[in-house]
């Protein structure tokens, strides 16, 4: 039954542990809806047939102007009808609550919308780009943020959307019941290319999950469905680091520099690495200092003692969270980006989200 | 004379006013909706905001603030006694008293230019050029642009409101309005009033904020 | 039509009500008083406008219909400030959350 | 079947009761007698030239949308210019057909008469909201030719104040829009309290009148919100006013509140109207009273109200607070109920009735077929937990598309039959008026049905390109559009032919009893010869039609 109704109803897969349970509602008030606007008008287009005034002419009986239905019918039919509403509002209610409300043990992912990409960036360093790579079995919990216009995270597969805002954080949680891939779209309309901003859950094992995360596995094996992909931007877990920049990324990566820190010249909560090296930034105590070795690595073991001005006091301090290879990666990686040309404005801090909880995410 | 500005789509001359008054309070309740997505905008900001918004508001000179709450409640009173003596066909009355509302219209206006000179020499401008604190944190320039898009639209209507008393004020002089020909005056009165009373929800919201 | 007359005295006294109003607000207002002071404030605005209305505005005098329209367009006002303040105001405090991530606003 | 739709008591009159005047049309010639005329028949008609314009042009914006939805990848125009043709299509529609297509048309030309008045109250300003519609139809139209608008027709922010395209110009036009609305509206009302025709009582009016009476409540009070937060909108674009900017700790949803305040009772002011139509349809032509007279009447001013308190269902998955969300959701049941014993008092007027199966009438059977279907979807949009995987997709378009297009086109093409002999004098060709709205009909469900699965689906809204698995689906909607199209400009030439050629209509050819019929076909520059009294209802079908006519006095 439930088969038929969603293939008749063209509806995608049910994806997500909470899917099937939306859609036995939409079955429901689908079926209404549709009875309900067919039995209106078959009882009108019934009563145009009885009382057409060639018919009425021959057998005057037929006519009763003027008749009044039965109070009672009108307050059952009202009363009925309100009843079924509010009994759909309190399903949908409580439905919609457990969607929003994510459970305590669920894993947190950064999502990150701008024209016309998505960026996730996982708990433990990892990052990608359009394709969201979650373990199945497990409830994820995605905390959303905007560069710059509102976006909306949708998988249908999930029957999960939700708005993604400058300057806020939403969430959005799921839990995929088994392996497999399922369409991202964005469906708040961004801009010239707000059709082509889509992207792609991939739901693996546990096991593949942790593999991947360890960037052991740069092609997850999970089969895809045999509809047709959408041709998204997808990009695999990156193979190992070899030169000192390609290090640097990754460290910055892994240690959550890049959730403030942005490598190509956008906007965000920190300075953005492009261009930053050997430029002289005014300081919020006064003053400027030239960005060189000394000053960056001082900004990651002591970063309030002599801060950007400009820039909100929220970055945790890295001493001792942080190997000196990776300090150096890290300085290598900023002075590759010397001559990436900021984009306009990128010298002030965009939005005014801080992360609390960075302190324990930077880990 | 009467006979003569019935319009003749009208029955008689009492639907014809009551016409025209029902006509002006839909608009002032039209116009008072205006005001009113802005105080929702206010409501909006200061529940996100309570403190900050509060704080930037808090500068603005309690003592100019009130003078010019003084000042208008005396103007809608004036004009209030204006409304009332046309009916007693007082119309030379009613034009001086119809001038002098205008006038405290303009002592209205003098006293918020002086306010927003203050505010411009002190850089505590709407959005992008609001430069008073450094680095102001959030809540503040809203609080800021929304004192001056509020207030300046109502400086709008004030002055609205004052070309409509200056007019209705020359025409009574001429001998326009009387007593059985005052509706147009009442109006002006009416709109007049509004202002009034949107100023009476300004002032807590911008200057009284402790 | 006309049930009362606006008179002269009346429209006197209305006039130094309102400015005997404004006088308690602006005191009330150095009281300290923290979030109570605000909604002091607007309920006398409430009952300044309420004197404006019905003595200068002459609504005391006129048609249910006129008096109809003031009803409706305080409570579209009331009810759009309302709905829509309840937004930012319920955020973080329905469903209560503990995680601080959850919570748009820091 | 043209003859049986001509009531059998009525006697063609061809100058109508005891006409003395040539009629309105012919009454003064000259360009400055139509473009000066204080006549509130003459600017109905004038509003009617525009708004059937802006009918194409939206039109056409659709069939271009619809065509280049017809392949998955780029078909014939580019991603910028599909985004401006979306946005276009719904400020034309939206804000230059729907919302002053049925009050501005036979609003001002029916209102009036069914009160028996001479005018509306102010003629003056009846005129004046004309030119500031065609004003703002300038503005909105030379906005397009500089630079468009590529925001959709809801101008969220921040994309919309960073849009390069002429969001500033679009805003302005939108709020002259909005004055003109609100000068119609408060003629409107004042006209009702204060111009009813001597023994006319509240309860004796025609539901029209309740209808658009409704209607102008919402727009008095919704249009200034509109307008404030564009003009908001309007300074942040051209001049970066920021109220909404996140970098100063602005929230772009409230931007949403203040949109929707508006725009959701805006459904209700595109809507009401045809309700408004249709209770006139259903009452004439089945010739009966209404089933229940103050069920239709009150109900209308209950959407109106109720409709002020729900507009955050727009806005499940924007961000809103899930207790807002809740509040909304539950008050959003409310409208609906209105909405549901309208539908159900004309089903049963119709009960016992004589019913003579015209066109208008032909059009009440679509409508009431996809406004219920349409209003049940919008219940069901509301139920939260569903709405979480409509929003934004197709299934929201095909839900209002079917409200507005299946309730407010078809009974504007219902108004546009049942009103044409009272209009224009003359009657139609019923049989040709009947296969238009077969093919309307047909042309409707093709295009609109399969957005509603491909909703299910997962297609979202305004999107230019898509996967491939939704294709069939888009290729029968684009194949409905034409369709509607084909049947819209054949309806539109058979209305235009009867003018120059249709046979003469007497003052009432559907034998109603509502009193825009006791007058003359077309009426005479001021309605009646003398101001009627009144001694029945609208809707008095007992009587016969030589005593229904005694107790409406009029000449």
């Amino acid at each position: 039954m439930n088969e038929l109704l969603r293939t008749l109803l063209f509806l995608p897969r049910q994806a997500s542990t909470i899917a099937e349970e939306i859609d036995t509602l939409h079955y429901f008030v689908i079926i209404m809806t549709m009875g309900g606007a067919l039995l209106v008008t078959l009882i009108g287009g019934y009563f145009l047939v009885r009382y057409r005034r060639t018919a009425v002419q021959k057998e005057p009986a037929r006519r009763m102007p003027g008749t009044t239905p039965a109070i009672w019918l009108e307050v059952v039919v009202v009363v009925g009808l309100f009843g079924m509403f509010i009994a759909w509002w309190v399903i949908g209610f409580r439905q919609f609550m457990a969607i929003r409300i994510p459970p305590e043990n669920a894993l947190e992912i950064y999502v990150t919308g701008k024209q016309w990409m998505w960026k996730f960036a996982y708990p433990e360093g990892a990052s990608s780009i359009s394709t969201l790579y979650v373990p199945a079995g497990r409830p994820v919990k995605l905390v959303l943020t905007s560069r710059d216009v509102i976006h909306s995270f949708f998988v249908p597969d999930f029957r999960l959307k939700q708005d993604v805002l400058p300057g806020r954080l939403t969430t959005l949680w799921f839990e995929a019941k088994e392996p497999g891939r399922h369409d991202i779209f964005c469906t708040e309309y961004c801009g010239v290319s707000h059709s082509t901003m889509r992207g792609e859950v991939i739901a693996l094992s546990p096991d593949e999950y942790e593999r991947w995360l360890q960037g052991q596995s740069p092609g997850p094996a999970v089969a895809g469905p045999v509809d047709l992909r959408p041709s998204s931007v997808t990009e695999y877990a990156p193979p190992e680091p070899v030169s000192m920049v390609r290090q640097g990324e990754r460290a910055a990566a892994e240690h959550g520099c890049l959730r403030c820190h942005t490598l190509d010249g956008t906007p965000h909560l920190g300075p953005t690495f492009a261009g930053l090296y050997g430029t002289m930034v005014p300081l919020e105590a006064g003053g400027n200092v030239k960005v060189d070795e000394a000053y960056i690595t001082e900004s990651m073991m002591d970063p309030l003692a002599r801060i950007h001005a400009g820039y909100q006091r929220i970055m945790p301090s890295y001493l001792g969270q942080i190997r000196p290879a990776e300090t150096s990666a890290i300085i290598e990686l900023v002075k590759s980006l010397r001559d990436v040309r900021p984009k306009p404005g990128a010298s002030e801090p965009w939005g005014t989200v801080t992360v609390p909880e960075l302190r324990e995410e930077g880990q | 004379m009467s006979a003569q500005r019935l319009v003749e789509q009208f029955e008689s001359l009492e639907k014809q006013d009551h016409a025209a008054r029902l006509a002006m309070w839909m608009f002032l309740g039209s116009e008072t909706l205006l005001f009113g997505a802005l105080f929702a905008v206010y409501a909006y900001y200061r529940g996100m905001y309570p403190d900050e918004f509060v704080q930037a508001l808090h500068h603005n000179s309690v003592a100019l603030g009130t003078t010019n709450t003084v000042v208008l409640i005396t103007s809608s009173f004036t004009v209030a006694l204006g409304v009332h003596f046309i009916r007693e066909n007082k119309a030379r009355l009613t034009a001086g008293l119809f001038v002098v509302s205008t006038l405290f219209g303009a002592v209205f206006l003098v006293v918020k230019g002086i306010e927003y000179a203050h505010h411009i020499h002190e850089n505590a401008l709407p959005s992008g050029m609001y430069t008073f604190i450094d680095k102001p944190p959030a809540g503040v320039v809203l609080g800021y642009t929304l004192y001056w898009f509020m207030t300046a639209l109502h400086g709008l209507h004030v002055i609205a409101g004052m070309i409509m008393l200056a007019v209705v004020a020359v025409l009574c002089l001429k001998g326009r309005y009387g007593a059985h020909r005052n509706v147009a005056v009442e109006n002006v009165g009416l709109y007049w009033h509004l202002v009034d009373v949107v100023w009476i929800f300004l002032w807590p919201l911008f200057y009284l904020t402790d | 039509m006309i049930s009362a007359h606006v008179t002269t005295p009346k429209l006197v006294v209305s006039w130094l009500a309102l400015l005997v109003l404004t006088f308690l607000s602006f005191g009330t207002s150095r009281l300290g008083l923290g979030e109570a002071e605000l909604v002091i404030a607007l309920a006398i605005s409430v009952v300044k406008t309420l004197v404006v209305l019905f003595i200068f505005m002459h609504l005391v005098e006129q048609r249910f219909a006129n008096r109809l329209i003031v009803i409706l367009t305080f409570l579209f006002i009331v009810l759009l400030v309302t709905l829509t303040v309840a937004d930012p105001l319920t955020r973080k405090t329905f469903p209560p959350r503990p995680d601080p991530a959850a919570s748009p606003y820091p | 079947m043209s003859q049986a739709t001509i009531d059998a008591d009525s006697k063609p009159d061809p100058l109508g009761v005891g006409a003395d005047h040539p009629d309105y049309l012919r009454a003064d010639s000259g360009l400055r007698s139509w473009l000066l005329t204080k006549d509130h028949k003459r600017i109905a008609l004038m509003f009617y030239v525009g708004v059937i314009l802006f009918l194409g042009l939206g039109g056409t914006f659709a069939l271009v949308l619809r065509t280049e939805l017809l392949t998955p990848e780029q078909t014939f125009i580019d991603a910028s210019t599909y985004n401006q043709m979306f946005t276009l299509h719904g400020i034309t529609m939206v804000w230059l057909f729907m919302i002053p297509a049925i009050p501005t048309v036979f609003g001002n030309f029916v209102l009036p008469i069914m009160l028996g008045a001479k005018d509306l109250a102010f003629p003056r300003i009846n005129l004046a909201s004309f030119y500031v519609y065609v004003l703002s139809a300038i503005i909105l139209l030379g906005a397009m030719l500089a630079g468009g608008a590529d925001t959709g027709w809801t101008f969220y922010v921040p994309y919309s104040t960073t849009s390069p395209t002429a969001v500033t110009w679009m805003g302005i036009g939108i709020f002259v829009n909005g004055i003109s609305s609100i000068m119609t509206s408060v003629n409107f009302i004042v006209t009702t309290h204060t111009m009813r025709a001597k023994g006319l009582s509240w309860h004796r009016m025609p539901l029209f009148v309740w209808a658009s009476y409704a209607t102008s409540i919402i727009i008095l009070f919704a249009t200034p919100v509109l307008g404030m937060s564009l003009v908001l909108l309007a300074l942040d674009h051209a001049f970066g006013l920021s109220l909404f900017n996140p970098r100063y700790g602005g929230d772009p949803v409230l931007f949403q509140h203040l949109f929707w305040f508006y725009s959701h009772p805006a459904v209700y002011i595109m809507i009401l109207p045809s309700f408004g139509v249709i209770s006139e349809v259903v009452c004439s032509f089945s010739h009966n009273q209404p089933a229940s007279y103050r069920a239709i009447a009150y109900s209308s001013l209950g959407i109106a109200f109720i409709g002020f308190f729900t507009w955050g269902h727009h806005m499940f998955v924007a961000g809103l607070s899930e207790f807002d969300a809740g509040v909304f959701g539950a008050l959003s049941m409310f409208v609906a109920i209105f909405s549901a014993i309208k539908v159900f008092t004309w089903v049963a007027t119709l009960r016992g009735g004589s019913i003579s199966f015209a066109t208008p009438m032909l059009y009440f059977l679509w409508f009431l077929f996809l406004f219920v279907f349409g209003g049940m979807t919008g219940v069901a949009v509301a139920t939260q937990s569903l709405d979480v995987h409509w929003h934004d997709t197709y299934f929201v378009v095909a839900h209002f598309h079917f409200i507005m297009v299946g309730g407010t086109l078809t009974s504007f093409l219902a108004a546009a039959h049942y009103w044409f002999p009272k209009m224009f004098g003359r009657l139609y060709d019923e049989r040709v008026g009947l296969l238009t709205s077969v093919a309307v009909f047909i042309g409707f469900v093709f295009t609109f049905l399969p957005q509603f699965l491909l909703g299910n689906g997962g297609m979202p809204r305004r999107y230019f390109t898509y996967p491939e698995r939704y294709q069939w689906l888009n290729v029968l909607s684009t194949g409905g559009a034409w369709l509607l199209g084909a049947g819209l400009l054949l309806a539109l030439g058979n209305l235009l032919i009867a003018l120059k050629w249709g046979k003469r209509a007497g003052p009432n050819p559907w034998g109603s009893r509502s009193f825009e019929w006791i007058t003359a076909s077309p009426p005479s520059k001021h309605n009646f010869e003398e101001t009627p009294e009144i001694e029945r209802s609208a809707y008095d079908y007992t009587l016969s039609e030589e005593v229904a006519r005694e107790r409406a006095k009029a000449r």
